[in-house]
């Protein structure tokens, strides 16, 4: 599995570097989670992310490697942005390469959820609504 | 050895991180003591707090050593 | 929910018009299905595709519409490529807006194991390897 | 009513599609029996074909009409 990884301050692009798939590429999940306009039932203007941006890449990689072992995928290309996220910009973005689409979309989920588990980011605090 | 907070745990502490003296191996246990001698505010997070040391989540058996970088982990809330 | 679907001789583009995520919108999924150079264990310069077309798109919204009722997704954009696709480019593409991404993704995966269950596209022949 | 010929059945029948000439509802049945007259080669894959009238897949009670259209389905393969 080619891994990327990128914690990042930027906004995530419309189109990030994905990977390239390969001729043995049968499947492309692209997932990316996006910052809501409502934060348990209170309109927000965003979310404010922070990472403890060292170990989020360790167990980010722990991660992946540990669910590529049971659902094989090719490539994969994670990118968590930091700081200010404003409401419908996106907060992760995930893009998975596989041979067959049953292995991509167990990895993404699979992924999420640890993610939401495991890696040390956290949303800190809410923008105001505009 | 240098403990990090973040998140709920450094809006308690209003400390990103600080050095605590030690010239000896800590378990888990004495190395709670310790900070919650610092901060006793985070005593009701401290069933929430995960420690990781240099980067990795610690297990019941980690100890930890002089110059080693302490995180605590509130429950973490990314994607 | 809103869906849009396309059977289409043209190349689906790299960014296809996908549903705008609107401020309710938590998840965008994107999937590809790509042809991959191996059919069997031959390899092969791309796949054509038919469809008896109405009953195609017909089909797709029946679908579509029965998975929605277990899994509530805002929009839908499904894109199918007919005719010759050569290796490595998509032959169908996915996108789909959810508040949550559990729904998208089990709209997704379901989507998939239907289309392949019930969906009137046949490919019909390989391209000669180049 | 008219039939429509897809995929491995277009390469039996060789057409994609053949009016025939019908003045009474039929049942599936019949139709098959009409069908296999004309393309007796189909035989073999009829258990694999589904019946389709006017674009949605018929049950064991669809009467085919005339002026219907109706496909044979051969097992899908899209995505």
């Amino acid at each position: 599995m080619r891994l990327h990884v990128q914690l990042t301050p930027e906004p995530i692009p419309a189109t990030p570097p994905a990977p390239a798939p390969g001729p043995e590429t049968g499947a492309f999940v692209e997932f990316r989670g996006l910052v809501r306009g409502i934060e348990g039932d209170r309109a927000i203007g965003g979310l404010v992310y922070e990472a403890y941006q060292p170990m989020a890449e360790r167990e980010i990689a722990r991660i992946a490697d540990a669910l590529a072992a049971d659902h094989p995928v090719q490539a994969v290309h994670i990118v968590h942005r930091l700081g200010p996220v404003p409401v419908g910009e996106a907060a992760i973005y995930l893009g998975v390469a596989a041979r067959h689409r049953a292995e991509a979309f167990a990895f993404l989920a699979g992924f999420m959820d640890l993610l939401k588990k495991d890696v040390p980011i956290w949303k800190t605090n809410t923008l105001p609504a505009a | 050895m240098t403990l990090l907070y973040f998140a709920q745990v450094r809006r308690i502490t209003t400390l990103a991180s600080e050095s605590i003296p030690s010239e000896t191996p800590l378990t888990a246990d004495e190395l709670w003591q310790n900070v919650l001698q610092r901060h006793p505010d985070l005593a009701l997070l401290r069933p929430a707090i995960r420690l990781a040391r240099n980067g990795a989540f610690a297990s019941a058996e980690t100890v930890f050593q002089p110059g080693d970088e302490i995180a605590l982990i509130p429950p973490v809330s990314g994607g």
